[in-house]
């Protein structure tokens, strides 16, 4: 008759009582969508007592675009243009776990150097995603020079994506059975030498952002995430990690090739906004470490696509598999139902923001400062896209 | 008489403008600054005042009431009347404004008068981010004014006058004699103040756009956000003269004066550029602690030395 | 380990259709009537203390929506969907709102996607990502989205909008009529 | 200047409550004719061009391609391009790709708010003719037909070098004097409304958003 670790009867997920707004205390505001602090198009309806949040609703919907329905009017190779616009700043995962869901219920096996290529494109879309990450938390906060260094870092990565893929933003990389191309020549020693300016770059970001008096006067203490929500909330990847659990999918169920790397769970203890900050930039430095170990390890030949029937009337059996994979914030999820015909049955595309954003966001804005909402929405690395599909 | 005032008037106005148009290429150079440091090119040199014609001419406005309307003309009412009683040029009578034996007081009071118009104006517009901009700004405002203060009076017991023409005579005759160096106490107080004041990082929190969308003047368009464009260049220009004048020595022509404001603006920039912002309790704590005790320290500094 | 709870949830919850799933899932499937249950005591005793989502499959042949509640479990790393059918038309599931927080999010997209009731779920009836909705729940499989499309936007003149599926046969077999075979 | 479709002097606002009503203003739009002298009308044109102030608000995929725009690699402050968070004082409306029912509502409402003139920018091929989400029961298939658009920038999404081309394109539209889609919505109200109110279901806003 034990309780496992993590939930206690004291949290209290129950909705609180509708505040009397008529009674004239309060004042109602809307945080987005037409706003400059609010990550995405979403928005925020608080009610105010003074300068705290004593309400606080979470509204998605704007960028509902019905992705799981027009998947299944579209074949497997034709999702691939779809799955990527799911969560606009990282493509990449969407794709890996499209691809290695239908891998998983087909049976394909991709070859050695597709997994090592899957890694390293994997790996610079959490680069990418992170520095655009530390640039949104530096805006939050008001330290727009630090915004300014890190997106722009962002796009000479999104350089290297158009070489090694072709687009900027929405790659389309990985298919079934592998990738669609190798790297093009002299890409390695661009991207080394990109790696060390990026390392260069974290170390201004971190005396610049991290050792700031004022940074951290904002940021520690905020949105503290205590061990006993995580589990309850579904709180998972760097959030997670910020309040002391070493849960990292990449170590705890290894996909693609990362049991062959050497690299550390990083966790913190104090799951503030600026313990959440700063394991952020750590796991950056780690991402680079990452892409410098699989650049080293990547095979250089080799196929880098599998034997696959004619993708055009390619019936999948019929399965049903759920797949994950650790994004830049958290455990991201494919669950896929196929049917033995040559479409989708059903695709359900879990993220980690959908805890994040409503459930946990709703709870810590509560009791928060106003002018800390941003810091905070920030702090919980959302992406709205995500949330609603 | 009559003959003079006008004669007075027509040099304030050509005072008036060229510290408006400076007040704006001060602006766009501190923009370009501040975007080298981030990597960026900036704005050409002409953007601020392109950005005003702009405002000007655009074809329709909504007016949420009378004070809306007033709040921006109380806005640069209060610009205009601040720089009208501080002498720009020492020893020069063109630029000597309408400078008098109490004009510094008068000048204090100029400088929160325009903010209290915008509040009035703002309030109006009804919208509630105006309103968090307002009550911030005015908090803070409050704030800051402490250690400006105590730091004013400091000078003026160290001068022992309330005339600015003459605190600034009084540090002429070499750099040794600025109140920089004579009374480096009460300058401290003040140029923390100045931090406050300019509304860069770290104390910019009643615009903060990516909380409250840029605060009071959230509903402010057209023609009425060309006045307050032009007030931002003017008063940011006229509060630094005025530290000029009462801290650096003030300026005997035009080429010093460009030098030393720069000089002093920059100081605000150089933070704002590597901080982010305090929310409004904090910068509201610190401008209580240790600014505020500074400015006390200064005067009793002043007492000691130069009262004895 | 797992076969072990396995054989304890046939025997407490009636579950069946066990079944190992790649890459590393196992499937189960219980009774409506169970499912609430089961779950709570999956959370609270085996240590399946994490949500990763619900979901929900329309099986418009059998007449069925079939839930999945996919849990895992840290300590052993191990996932379980726990499958429930319920009917289609006046789907009704008991709501899990009191185990997880995020619980009730999901529960709310799916009374707006398919039109599944729970009843004492938190904010059920809010719109989540529709507004103004006033056709059938989108998510259900006999809601043709392209011919809503058409009828309630339109489409520009000039654009030719083809099945995407049939299209791309008939481009690479133009002279088999898109005969692949 | 031409006359407004309609013999109507004040709007409905049917979809407010009555207490709402009266919070509201119920006037119509009326469109603004240039300057007489077209020496003035042209310089103000030039200082238009010369000052184009985005409003904030990322309404879909593409606006991402926004923030490299206005850091520090392609800086589009150089043009006299800068961001404006409230719609009041901001310019042009950058609608960034697809667009929902549910964020077509809030696009009204903020373009509405926007001083004339103002400008449209569409980016993408969504809001041209539904893209690759032509067949999705939640987003338009053509943005015109909703609110008049200056400049269609093709792709998915446009890289900012694109945005960047349009941005000049529309600076020499607007000194040519081409731009005038603001009077295009407000001769064209009526049909305009009709179109939006067609596809925005639960229409609880003032019919038009002084």
């Amino acid at each position: 008759m034990t309780l496992v670790t993590g939930h206690s009867a004291a949290l209290d997920f129950a909705q609180p009582d509708p505040v009397d707004l008529s009674s004239g205390k309060y004042v109602k505001l809307w945080q987005g969508p037409q706003h400059p602090g609010i990550t995405g198009n979403m928005s925020l309806e608080l009610v105010l007592d003074g300068d705290t949040i004593i309400e606080c609703k979470t509204h998605v919907g704007y960028l509902h675009r019905g992705f799981e329905k027009l998947m299944e009017q579209r074949t497997f190779i034709q999702n691939f243009t779809v799955v990527c616009r799911i969560a606009v700043p990282e493509p990449a995962f969407n794709e890996y776990l499209y691809a290695a869901a239908i891998e998983a219920i087909s049976g394909v096996q991709s070859p050695p150097r597709a997994q090592w290529l899957r890694t390293l494109n994997l790996e610079m879309m959490r680069l990418a995603s992170f520095l655009m990450w530390i640039g949104g938390q530096g805006g939050a906060f008001g330290q727009y020079t630090v915004a300014n260094w890190s997106l722009t870092y962002r796009d000479y990565v999104l350089d290297l994506f158009e070489e090694m893929t072709g687009a900027r933003i929405y790659h389309m990389y990985m298919v079934p059975g592998g990738v669609r191309a190798g790297l093009p020549a002299g890409f390695e020693k661009r991207i080394l030498k990109l790696m060390d300016d990026t390392d260069k770059l974290l170390d201004q970001i971190e005396r610049v952002m991290y050792n700031n008096v004022v940074f951290k006067a904002r940021a520690k203490g905020l949105g503290v995430i205590t061990r006993e929500m995580v589990d309850p909330y579904g709180v998972v990847g760097p959030n997670a990690r910020a309040s002391g659990f070493r849960r990292d999918l990449r170590k705890d169920e290894p996909y693609l090739v990362y049991d062959q790397l050497d690299f550390n769970v990083i966790s913190g203890s104090a799951g503030d906004a600026y313990e959440r900050a700063y394991l952020r930039l750590q796991e950056t430095r780690q991402s680079v470490n990452l892409i410098r170990q699989v650049i080293a390890g990547a095979p250089s030949d080799g196929p880098f696509q599998a034997d696959m029937p004619n993708l055009l009337h390619w019936k999948v059996p019929a399965g049903e598999t759920y797949v994950k994979a650790e994004c830049t914030r958290g455990e991201y999820g494919y669950y896929m139902v196929t049917d033995g015909t040559e479409i989708v049955r059903r695709v359900h595309v879990r993220g980690p923001s959908y805890t994040h954003a409503i459930a946990l966001m709703e709870r810590l804005a509560v009791g928060t400062n106003i002018a800390d909402i941003a810091g905070l929405m920030v702090s919980l690395h959302t992406y709205p896209p995500e949330i609603e599909r | 008489m009559i003959a003079e005032w006008f004669g007075r008037a027509g040099n304030f106005s050509l005072t008036l403008l060229i510290v408006t148009v400076y007040g704006l290429l001060v602006g766009a150079f501190i923009e370009r600054t501040i975007a080298k440091v981030q990597g960026r090119i900036g704005i050409p040199y002409r953007q601020p005042f392109i950005n005003i014609l702009k405002t000007l001419v655009k074809r329709t406005a909504v007016s949420h009431g009378i004070m809306f309307y007033l709040g921006p003309v109380f806005r640069i009412a209060g610009g205009i009347g601040t720089l009208a009683f501080i002498p720009v040029i020492y020893g020069s009578e063109t630029f000597a404004n309408f400078s008098y034996a109490g004009d510094l007081f008068l000048v204090i009071y100029f400088m929160f008068f325009g903010q209290l118009g915008m509040a009035l104006g703002a309030g109006e517009s009804g919208h509630p981010y105006s309103a968090i901009g307002i009550a911030r700004g005015l908090s803070q405002m409050t704030a800051y004014e402490v250690p400006f203060a105590l730091a004013v009076i400091s000078i003026v017991i160290q001068y022992d006058t309330l005339s600015i023409t003459e605190i600034v005579a009084a540090q002429q005759g070499g750099w040794q004699h600025w109140t920089l160096f004579t009374n480096w106490v009460a300058t401290l107080a003040a140029m923390l103040a100045f931090l406050g004041m300019t509304g860069y990082s770290p104390f910019d929190i009643f615009l903060a756009p990516q909380e409250i969308p840029i605060g009071p003047p959230t509903e402010f368009h057209s023609a009425y956000l060309s006045l307050l464009q032009t007030n931002r260049a003017l008063f940011g220009a006229t509060k630094l003269v005025l530290f000029m004048n009462l801290f650096f020595g003030g300026a005997t022509g035009w080429i010093e004066l460009m030098i030393k404001t720069l000089a002093i603006y920059m100081v605000a920039v150089v933070v704002g550029v590597a901080f982010p912002r305090f929310r409004v309790d904090q910068s509201i704590r610190f401008f209580f602690k240790i600014p505020t005790l500074i400015g006390i320290i200064s005067i009793i500094y002043v007492q000691m030395m130069f009262t004895s | 380990m797992m076969s072990e709870l396995l054989d304890r949830l046939v025997r407490d919850f009636g579950v069946t259709d066990i079944t190992e799933r790649p890459p590393a899932i196992t499937t189960l499937k219980v009774s409506k009537e169970n499912g609430e249950r089961l779950i709570r005591e999956l959370r609270d005793r085996e240590g399946f203390t994490h949500l990763n989502f619900i979901a929900c499959t329309d099986w418009i042949e059998d007449g069925i929506f079939r839930l999945i509640y996919m849990l895992h479990n840290y300590d052993s790393k191990q996932n379980l969907g726990v499958h429930i059918d319920i009917k289609r038309d006046h789907a009704e599931m008991t709501s899990i709102h009191t185990l997880w927080a995020q619980a009730w999010t999901y529960q709310r997209e799916l009374r707006e996607m398919y039109g599944i009731h729970f009843p004492g779920s938190p904010r059920l009836e809010e719109d989540f990502c529709l507004e103004g909705w006033d056709a059938m729940p989108p998510m259900r499989r006999d809601f043709d989205t392209a011919k809503y499309s058409a009828e309630r936007f339109g489409h520009r003149e000039g654009r030719v909008s083809l099945v995407p599926r049939d299209h791309m046969k008939v481009q690479l077999y133009p002279n088999r009529g898109g005969d692949e075979s | 200047m031409k006359k407004t479709p309609s013999t109507l002097s004040t709007l409905e606002n049917a979809g407010l409550s009555a207490e709402d009503q009266l919070l509201f203003s119920n006037a119509r739009p009326r469109p603004y004719e240039p300057y007489p002298i077209k020496a003035i009308e042209d310089f103000a044109n030039w200082a238009r061009a010369n000052s184009l102030w985005i409003l904030a608000f990322g309404t879909g995929c593409c606006s991402i391609e926004l923030r490299p725009l206005m850091t520090a690699r392609f800086d589009a402050s150089r043009f006299g391009v800068a961001g404006r968070p409230t719609p009041r004082q901001s310019s042009v409306f950058i609608i960034g790709g697809y667009v929902s029912v549910k964020t077509l509502k809030r696009i009204v409402r903020s373009y509405e708010q926007m001083q004339g003139p103002k400008f449209i920018i569409a980016l993408g091929s969504c809001p041209a003719n539904g893209g690759m989400y032509f067949d999705s029961y939640n987003t338009i298939n053509q943005f015109d037909l909703y609110l008049p658009v200056d400049l269609y920038v093709t792709g998915c999404m446009p890289r900012p070098e694109a945005l960047l081309g349009a941005i000049l394109e529309l600076q020499d539209d607007i000194k040519a004097g081409k731009c005038d889609g603001a009077n295009r919505y407000i001769e064209h109200f009526d049909e305009y409304k009709a179109n939006q109110k067609k596809v925005i279901k639960d229409w609880n806003m003032p019919d038009y958003n002084w």
